[in-house]
């Protein structure tokens, strides 16, 4: 399905990512792990095509994803969801406006400006939001919402796109643990129920190891790990975050369970 | 009392272009004839040579007839007219010719009922003044108000602007000045007409003239009454024998051929200040 | 969420989105509906029928070209060769351009074969690739000439004026004279007119050649007579940009004297007397409503037209604009340093220029220099209409209507100079605000 | 410089009074010179303004009020025709206004456009961002007045060269201003909708306007109101309108001093009135925003 | 020296300072106290002559301040430095010309416009700021400054004036521990080397014990307590504060010692 060959990109003389190569051959749930600064959300931004690479290529179905320009390109984007930290949802509209702009690709401009969006999409957005848990929401501005129900209307308005793939940079690292856990669980269950590709940044390592099938490890630009969640011991760990001996896992954990484990208020003004 | 300074205000309007350029050499011989400095000035429009003369501020100035007679009913005291142009032929006036497109049929006033009017600008004596008094005594009538006679009246600002405008279409006929000699297919001799003319801007054979004025004097050149007699008996001298002293000067300074000038006075300008006053009180 | 929670939801939105489009339609809508009553107010179908675009090709072509007048007098048989017609591009007796030819019979050769002939007896010969040899008698005002009925529409005839245009150069032909006008691209006479010396020699010969007028140096000389240009005139023009900006300069300045001193009577704070306060605010919107332009008129009468005039009209605006722009400004200061100032026992004067003066400088200084830029726009506009300054020239020229290359060069100098006002504005504002106090 | 020392090492109290001293006396040097060079281009610019200007200003000082007196003085004679005239006016003022209105509007969509092509980051073609400033720029230096001109002899007098003219030099003007609060706009949103395959007219339509919008709406309020200035003056050049009836009227002089009273009224009224008006608009519309 | 009759402030129908009586007859220390509201700026405000009084008389060395008008009243400002909580500082300008303003009484106003002070003054300013060790802060501009620094400023602004009377209005209330205790230093070393009289209002009861030979409270615009800092007990402070029984000492401390207690860091959360 998703080929990466070779995939580089620098600014100016700094290599965000170096030289990548993956091969994903069926829809499944992939989990990037690495320190700040490793390349992880340079990489999914050249794989939706926000970022131009600088060497090697994408393919996607056969279809080589890095030579599209102009309006294939953004039927690719429409095909490839992407989820952000900050949800860069559009603060002064509403919830369901924001899950239809996923339907933008397929409207024209006039009918934008017009808000002529079919009745069939608003229904759907509702359903979505719904499915979401936060059908209530809809006629709210999204600023008014709290960060874990901006995130689901930023994975509904990736839905609404109905994607083969699903990029989430960091979905839950501006959230809260409680939050944290809803939306990672409503990404699994996207994969599972719709059988879409999802690949998620993840800042932790006991998130990647709990919801992926398959993680990938970035450090300074290079892959260094791929493999299962079961191969990722604490020593693989270590060498993608380039930590010493003292690395605790709980430094990286965002986990609802841990959070009454003593030291954790400490630990996390780490991560 | 002396004077300190002399100025000079121009207003070509009528006449010239390049005023000040043209003016330079007369600026000169006045520094030499009176032995002050002597600056010009050019202001936009009569209203501002007018106020100038009228405030003390410009001492001496080549005024259109309708202009003097603007001075005269606001401060008889202000301005004495002294000279007055000569025309190649001896004449000392000029006409308003009404003009206006040959396609559109018009061929007269008379099929001028309902049309649009452009004059050009109101302190203009020929573009304004004396068509104004004049033409409604063309036929009974015709009345120079809007919607009377003709459809509309406008002004457009200028002589150089109404034959645009005609030549545009957007006004049906206008009038402007020209002195009346020499043939309509060349804009006469001199005026208006012959500047676009010569500017490639009208093609005479595209336009037809549909009403002439009578005979309009040319503008006085006035000097300040105030001034110390001497200086203006030299000013007026001097610009008097300026044809004599030096014919291409006086081409610049008369913006055109001339025989030079002649001594004039008030009584010339009645009727032109008659004529205003008749329109203040309209 | 049950099934008819969500059909609510639904119809909400749905709803939600009705209004929605009505928003997105009507403002659209009346700003559709506004255009089109302007298209009618405005009569722009009349106005796309009278537009000259003959106008709009002689302006632009004219702007970026000259042309040379080749005139014979039919009365004395005298040719004249003049640049743009005008006594000051004559060529000097016994001199000519180099495409004009022949003694008895004058050959000018338009170029692209188009030849026109000065034959003896006031007759003309014109000859046109495509079009057979045009020939033209001057008989008292009347023309006799061999032009078929039907005309080609670059041909204009009458039996007393014929008018031919084509793309080589303009042909008219009266009773009275035969005009040639043949075009060229370039500001012909820019640097030296032709009674020049340096007039069509290269920059070389000038900067190191030899000396071409005994009297002066080549460089002086070609400086004087640059400057002195009587086509371009230079010297006026830069006298001119002077002015503009003098006015700009003294006005904008000016007001901002004046105003500061006024805007603390006019501040709530720092004038506890309501009725003054008002006074000065009411002044400052009559100042500022009245506008410029008609201060420049009512001051013609006192002061007369000249740059002065012009200076004084902005400054009684700007002192109005400058006014409650300040004032708002020191509505806005801190009371803490003003109380820090005080406690030391500072005079009142003191008190204003460490307490107040320190805080508002930054704004007042921004606005001023912001201002210097605009009114140099505003200068221009009232020098056109009250006269002073390259606004004036730029009308002349406008009025003149035949040198549009001279209106180019000014707009494009009226550009030039806005722009580096906004510069310097620019930079000084950086320079003084971003500096120490 | 000093400051670079500052800190590091303690300094006697001698060498910090010495070194402030050099400040000051520098900074005194200087701002002695930046005073007397505008003192001295003040005076001297005056001085070669009074001397070009054709009277003194001295000597015209005491006849300011000559001409305004004029004028009242005839209109109150006639103040019985005033009603008469202001409402024979009143559509002059319309077209002053609408010309005032429409150009107002054209520039503002021109500059929302220039603004969006010309801010790094929202740009359609990045590369030629600097072409879309210097087009602002270049449009913001051109006085109406220069294109007005030129126009009326293409398109004859009227409002439309005009409303032209005023609208050019408000895309220009307003570009910039335009830019300066799109600089400043949240870019998450943007790039939220790109990552959709939303094209660039989308992007800003969703996800710039509904930032700008107030700001930009504010700033075409001010722009309105300088404009329906402009537009008066430019009847003075023939452009239709009031300001050409005012022309007309003062350039006869007196026997129409009660007209040129009445416009007059008219167009200060105006003037004030909408600059009240949109200055409480402007004010509203930015309040709520925080800065 | 300083003889308080009877002096009232009203504004409005609201009394901020009520019929106060104090006496102060040699040059001592004296710290005000009271809640938030209870007269204390306005007290000193009428004092430095910042403020008109309502009612009553304050008489310094048998001469009648609230009398004083004009040139004398600005005269007596000048004998009697303020130190404000918020430092009132002309930020913009630089540390040195703020000290110098506490020369401008004595100046000629013409010459202060330009900036113009004597060199002597401009010596002695620097050595001011050298002895509350910021002399080193000389050419900065004020708004470059740290609070305490600022304040320190403030004071040397303060002893520019070489006043009789230095007046200071919560002089700590906007510096952390470290900064207050070297800004109170300072006072009480300028209050004992220069025998100059200080009158502080604090807000909290162990700065005044500490640095003060004499302690007022006031209520509500009335003065409720004078007397020794050992007059001073938990009982009386109670009633200065209208607090309940629940009143702890430490939730008006900001002393640097008290850091280290337990329970001190909820306990600042009330200040
Ligand atoms: N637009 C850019 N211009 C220049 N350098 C960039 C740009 N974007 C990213 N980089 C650099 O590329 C490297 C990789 O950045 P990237 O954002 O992909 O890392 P990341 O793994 O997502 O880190 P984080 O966890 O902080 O988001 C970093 O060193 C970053 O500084
Ligand atoms: N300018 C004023 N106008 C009206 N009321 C005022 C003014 N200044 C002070 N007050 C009121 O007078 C009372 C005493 O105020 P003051 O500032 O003297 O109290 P304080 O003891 O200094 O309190 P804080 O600790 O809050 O500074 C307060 O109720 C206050 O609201
Ligand atoms: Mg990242
Ligand atoms: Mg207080």
């Amino acid at each position: 399905m998703l080929h990466i060959d070779t995939l580089t990109k620098r600014f100016g003389d700094k290599t965000a990512v170096d030289a990548a190569n993956i091969t994903i051959d069926r829809p499944s749930m992939i989990g990037i792990i690495g320190r700040s600064g490793a390349g992880k959300s340079t990489l999914l931004r050249m794989i939706n095509r926000l970022t131009d690479a600088t060497d090697g290529t994408i393919t996607f179905d056969g279809e080589e994803i890095t030579a599209l320009r102009g309006a294939a390109k953004r039927d690719w984007q429409s095909r490839c969801a992407m989820i952000f930290q900050q949800f860069n949802l559009v603060p002064r509209m509403d919830v369901v406006s924001n899950v239809l702009h996923g339907t933008l690709n397929k409207r024209s401009t006039l009918a934008t400006m017009f808000n002529l969006y079919p009745q069939a999409d608003i229904h759907k957005a509702i359903e979505i939001l719904d499915r979401l848990g936060i059908a209530e929401q809809a006629p709210k501005r999204a600023e008014a919402l709290s960060g874990g129900q901006q995130q689901r209307v930023a994975i509904a308005r990736a839905l609404m796109q109905d994607p083969k793939i699903i990029l989430a940079d960091e979905p839950i690292a501006s959230l809260d643990p409680m939050n944290a856990q809803v939306v990672m669980h409503s990404l699994r269950t996207i994969h599972e129920e719709d059988g879409r590709m999802v690949i998620a940044n993840l800042h932790t390592l006991d998130t990647a190891r709990r919801y992926c099938d398959r993680v990938i490890g970035m450090r300074d630009g290079r892959i260094v790990f791929d493999g299962t969640p079961a191969q990722l011991t604490t020593g693989v760990a270590r060498d993608i975050y380039g930590a010493g001996a003292d690395f605790s896992e709980a430094a990286t954990s965002t986990e609802i369970e841990t959070l009454d484990r003593p030291g954790i208020r400490e630990a996390e003004a780490y991560v | 009392d002396g004077i300190t300074e002399f100025r000079i205000g121009i207003l070509g309007g009528e006449n010239a272009q390049d005023r000040m350029n043209s003016y330079q050499c007369l600026a000169d011989y006045t520094t030499e004839a009176l032995g002050v400095e002597t600056k010009l000035f050019a202001p936009a429009d009569y209203n501002g040579v007018i106020q100038g003369l009228l405030g003390g501020t410009i001492d001496m100035a080549w005024l259109g007839a309708s202009a003097y007679a603007a001075t005269y009913l606001q401060d008889p005291e202000a301005v004495e007219p002294v000279l007055i142009k000569v025309n190649v032929d001896g004449s000392i006036g000029y006409h308003s010719i009404g003009f206006a497109r040959k396609d559109s049929g018009i061929t007269s006033l008379d099929d001028m009922e309902g049309k649009v009017f452009g004059f050009g600008d109101p302190n203009s004596t020929s573009g304004y003044l004396i068509p104004s008094i004049e033409i409604p005594q063309f036929k009974d009538g015709i009345t120079m108000e809007s919607g009377d006679y003709f459809g509309e009246v406008k002004f457009t600002g200028g002589h150089e602007q109404t034959i645009v405008a005609v030549n545009n279409g957007d006004i049906d006929g206008g009038v402007t000045w020209a002195d009346g000699q020499g043939n309509w297919e060349d804009g006469y001799n001199s005026g208006a007409l012959r500047k676009a003319v010569d500017a490639g801007l009208v093609d005479m054979n595209d336009l037809v003239q549909i009403w002439k004025s009578n005979v309009i004097p040319e503008g006085p050149i006035v000097l300040r009454k105030e001034l110390p007699a001497d200086v203006r008996a030299t000013m007026t001298q001097l610009v008097d024998a300026l044809h004599e002293r030096d014919p291409d000067c006086a081409y610049g300074v008369a913006a055109g051929d001339t025989l030079g000038f002649q001594p004039v006075t008030h009584d010339t300008y009645i009727s032109i200040v008659e004529a205003r006053k008749a329109k203040i009180g309209s | 969420m049950t099934a008819t929670d969500l059909s609510l939801v639904k119809h909400e939105a749905d709803k939600l989105f009705q209004r929605k489009r009505l928003i997105r339609f009507a403002i659209p809508a009346v700003i559709a509906v506004y255009l089109v009553y302007i298209v009618f107010a405005f009569d722009l179908p009349g106005l796309a029928q009278r537009a000259n675009l003959d106008n709009a090709v002689t302006l632009a072509s004219d702007s970026w070209s000259h042309k040379v007048h080749v005139t014979r007098d039919n009365r004395s048989g005298n040719i004249t060769y003049a640049v743009e017609g005008e006594r000051k591009g004559t060529y000097p007796e016994g001199q000519r351009p180099h495409w004009v030819s022949g003694d008895e019979v004058v050959t000018i050769d338009l170029g692209g074969d188009h030849i026109v002939r000065y034959l003896p007896e006031n007759r003309t010969e014109i000859e046109i690739p495509g079009f057979p040899l045009i020939t033209v008698q001057a008989e008292g005002r009347a023309l006799i000439s061999n032009l078929p009925e039907d005309l080609p529409d670059w041909i204009s005839a009458s039996d007393r004026r014929i008018g031919i245009t084509t793309p080589e150069g303009r042909i008219t032909l009266t009773g009275a004279r035969t005009e040639v006008f043949n075009y060229f691209p370039g500001w012909e006479l820019f640097w030296f007119t032709l009674d020049s010396p340096y007039h069509g020699q290269s920059f070389a010969t000038i900067l190191i050649g030899e000396r071409l007028d005994p009297d002066r140096s080549n460089i002086s000389g070609a400086v004087s007579d640059w400057w002195n240009n009587a086509m371009w005139r230079h010297k006026d023009v830069a006298w001119a940009i002077g002015e503009t900006i003098l006015m700009a300069f003294l006005g904008t300045m000016g007001a901002a004297i004046l105003a500061l001193p006024l805007a603390f009577l006019a501040a709530k704070r720092f004038s506890p007397v309501m009725l003054l306060r008002a006074a000065t605010r009411r002044l400052f919107d009559f100042v500022r409503g009245v506008d410029a332009l008609i201060w420049t008129v009512v001051l013609a009468r006192a002061f007369g037209p000249g740059p002065l005039t012009g200076a004084l009209a902005i400054l009684i605006t700007d002192t109005g604009t400058f006014g409650k722009i300040f004032s708002e400004a020191l509505e806005n200061v801190d009371d803490k340093q003003i109380e820090g100032v005080t406690s030391t026992g500072a005079k009142p004067l003191q008190r204003y220029r460490f307490g107040v003066i320190p805080q508002v400088v930054p704004v007042l200084l921004a606005q001023i220099l912001y201002f210097l830029e605009s009114n140099t726009r505003s200068a221009t506009i009232i020098g056109a209409i009250t006269g002073g300054g390259i606004g004036l020239m730029l009308t002349q020229a406008i009025q003149t209507q035949k040198d549009w290359e001279e209106v180019a060069y000014y707009i494009i100098l009226i550009i030039v100079m806005v722009m580096f006002m906004d510069w310097v504005s620019g930079w000084l504002r950086g320079k003084l605000i971003g500096g120490k106090e | 410089m000093s400051d670079a020392t500052l800190g590091v090492v303690p300094q006697s109290v001698d060498t910090i009074q010495s070194s402030y001293m050099a400040q000051v006396q520098r900074r005194r040097l200087y701002g002695g010179l930046t005073l007397l060079i505008f003192f001295v281009l003040m005076v001297s610019g005056f001085n070669i303004a009074d001397g070009r200007n054709a009277g003194g200003f001295w000597d015209g000082l005491h006849q300011i009020g000559d001409y305004p007196a004029d004028v009242l003085s005839e209109a109150w004679e006639k103040r019985a025709a005033l009603p008469g005239l202001i409402a024979k006016y009143f559509p002059a003022l319309v077209e002053t206004i609408n010309i005032a209105a429409v150009s107002t509007l054209i520039g503002a969509i021109g500059g929302l456009f220039l603004s969006l092509l010309g801010t790094r980051g929202l740009a359609k073609w990045p590369r030629i961002i600097p072409l879309f400033r210097r087009l602002s720029d270049v449009m913001r230096a051109v006085p109406e007045i220069v294109i007005a001109l030129v126009l009326i002899f293409v398109l004859g007098g009227g409002p439309v060269p005009a409303m032209i003219a005023i609208a050019i030099h408000t895309a220009g003007a307003l570009g910039k201003l335009f830019s300066e609060v799109a600089e400043n706009a949240d870019l998450k949103p943007v790039e939220g909708l790109a990552s959709t395959g939303a094209n660039w007219s989308q992007r800003m339509l969703l996800g710039v306007l509904p930032q700008v919008a107030p700001n930009y709406v504010s700033y075409s309020l001010l722009r309105f109101e300088i404009n329906i200035r402009a537009s008066a003056i430019l009847g003075f050049v023939g452009a239709g309108g009031l300001g050409y009836e005012l022309r007309n009227a003062m350039a006869w002089g007196p026997g129409r001093f009660d007209e040129a009273a009445a416009i007059f009224i008219l167009l200060f009224a105006t003037i004030v009135f909408f600059d009240q008006v949109s200055s409480h608009y402007r004010n509203r519309l930015t309040e709520g925003q925080g800065q």
